[in-house]
């Protein structure tokens, strides 16, 4: 074996190391730093080594995936069922009402709590705010400059981690509200001479 | 009309959600026949009606469920019907005493205000831009709340970790350096009890009773040496080092265990001895 | 490939999963139950895939060994100075969630999750418990005896060495901890001088 080979296989291995101890998402930069002492790694070399054990974990119950903060290794989905049997409690499910406020930050950050109501028509309780905070999934990233300063809130690095994306262009697109021209024709019709409305 | 896949499932899920409302059979009654033509005797149990409104998720919800239900279009919503249907259902709910979160209310006097505005004559001289159509408005609002609707099933069915995929968890070797553990804060700690304390305080009466440590302290001492044996005999739970405040302690932590259902007692005759067991360890 | 092959296959894989996702070793009668609803898998045909496994996981960073309460992966320790490196690191700062979570249960152990997120009037997720448990200050004391047996959580030990208690009734009492002016009289209380807790 020639050394040049032997020395890549030990810098998979030990990324496989580091992969398979850190509890939380690895950075390029940070794995660089990590094998500094035994390795001369640079970013372009850990990204090769990354992409060689991401191939050899094809067949693996793990695969090797980037999210936003960084890279991890993780179970995959086709084995919930078998993990969930491990946990005794299942994670919760997320209620209706706080999916769709998660999504409408997602697609409309930064805003305030009150264009959340604008757009689900109730109320949104402090609860649904609390629990998408405690997973740590939204942050307040500012406040309007309107009487009362409202908080901006915003979905943080953490969300798209949970999520399994790398950056928020990386999520479904918002399904759009059809084509705009029919809206606009609706509205048009809406507004021209009743009896279109076919009442029963 | 050619659609994005995306939007087209979107919108079959949407339908298919509140499927689980029409198994309620009573509530859909309502739906079926008019209010006004509602037979004196039919009766719809308020209990029903409850479970149908907690279905939803706001006014806009309840609406767009009305419309899918007939399989119509946001952009084609025969507003008058809606309108009526929806007002039918709130003069159910309200007559039945059933308490409407003011946003159904809000909604219900706008769906007024459209349907007595339909019912008035036009006037010829109206200026079309002096004020929008109200239809309008809420088409608009319909169709972007559908929109985060659909996003919000999307965003679920994504993998997540920690439900569909996990942290690997693998065992490491001995190491020379000990994890940096966090600051154990006891002001912090405390802190962030009072915090709930003053929330759950202002949401609900769902107060922490004022039980005394001691004896929270003692039922999670005597769960820990059952767990290790099983069962125990009263007298082998009690230290009678702690004094006579100690048994009573003892006394209290055990009559609260068990009328939490985590231990069973049990006692072959009069006066033997009293043993406790683990719920469930037999 | 024949059925046998793919099945053995499959077998393998569920358990590379469960020791992956497993924080601590399995025995092989746990994985045979684990196995149970998608595996005819008993205890020598588990013990064979675990043979398999291993063999699969020598060119790995990790092993796949076996201790006294069971198997498990375990990352090998030519890699334990780069692992070290990893937690070269600022102590972690524990986020609100965990710290509401852990109070509740100082004060209402024993307790089930359900009753945590009863008081909290937000779900509390496992990776909350999962990180009080890592750091040893919560465990499992029992099963509440009604449907689904959820488990029943305590403080430990440790808990109260690492926040320098000495009993938990040394702790401020509800009502002191609901007046701002009590709790912090009762905070110097506890910080105070040495001896002062001269009573029983």
């Amino acid at each position: 074996m020639n050394e040049i080979a032997w020395n890549e296989g030990r810098l998979v291995q030990s990324l496989e190391a580091l992969l398979q101890a850190a509890d939380a998402p690895l950075p390029v930069s940070r794995l660089v730093w990590l094998l500094a002492p035994d390795h001369a790694a640079d970013a372009a070399r850990v990204e090769d080594a990354l992409a060689v054990l991401a191939a050899r974990y094809v067949d693996s119950a793990a695969e090797v995936v980037e999210v936003a903060s960084g890279w991890r290794l993780q179970v995959r989905a086709t084995h919930s069922a078998l993990i969930a049997r491990l946990w005794e409690a299942r994670p919760p499910k997320l209620s209706r009402a706080v999916l769709e406020t998660l999504a409408i930050i997602v697609y409309r950050q930064p805003l305030a709590r009150s264009d959340i109501e604008a757009i689900r028509g109730v109320s949104v309780s402090t609860q649904i705010m609390k629990t998408l905070d405690d997973y740590e999934w939204i942050k307040v990233v500012g406040h309007r400059d309107v009487p009362g300063r409202p908080a901006l809130y915003a979905t943080t690095p953490r969300f798209l981690d949970d999520f399994g994306i790398a950056r928020l262009a990386d999520l479904p697109r918002l399904p759009e509200i059809k084509d705009p021209e029919a809206l606009e024709a609706a509205m048009a019709r809406l507004s021209g001479p009743e009896g279109t409305d076919g009442q029963g | 009309m050619a659609r994005p896949g995306f939007w087209r499932r979107a919108e079959r899920r949407v339908v298919d959600a509140p499927a689980e409302v029409d198994s309620t059979d009573a509530p859909i009654r309502v739906a079926g026949a008019p209010y006004e033509t509602l037979p004196e005797d039919l009766y719809i149990p308020p209990d029903a009606l409850r479970v149908f409104l907690e279905a939803f998720e706001g006014p806009l919800d309840l609406l767009l469920y009305l419309i899918r239900r007939q399989n119509l279009d946001i952009l084609d919503i025969p507003v008058f019907r809606i309108t009526q249907q929806y007002l039918a259902y709130i003069e159910l709910m309200e007559e039945m005493a059933i308490e409407l979160a003011g946003e159904y209310l809000l909604m219900a006097a706008m769906l007024a205000e459209i349907k007595s505005r339909m019912l008035l004559p036009r006037t010829v001289e109206q200026d079309p831009e002096d004020e929008g159509d109200p239809r309008a408005e809420l088409v608009r609002r319909l169709a972007e709340y559908e929109q985060f609707k659909a996003a919000a099933q999307t965003l679920d069915e994504l993998p997540r970790q920690g439900r569909d995929t996990a942290s690997l968890a693998v065992a490491l070797p001995a190491l020379d350096v000990e994890r940096p553990r966090p600051v154990a804060d006891i002001g912090a700690l405390l802190g962030a009890l009072h915090d709930v304390l003053a929330r759950a305080e202002l949401n609900t009466e769902h107060v922490i009773e004022r039980e005394t440590l001691t004896v929270r302290e003692h039922m999670t001492r005597m769960l820990e040496r059952l767990g290790s044996r099983g069962e125990t005999r009263f007298s082998e739970l009690v230290t009678t080092s702690e004094g006579r405040l100690g048994v009573v302690v003892s006394f209290l932590a055990i009559l609260e265990l068990a009328r939490e259902a985590l231990i069973t007692l049990e006692q072959e005759r009069a006066y033997a001895p009293l043993t406790l067991r683990l719920a469930g360890s037999r």
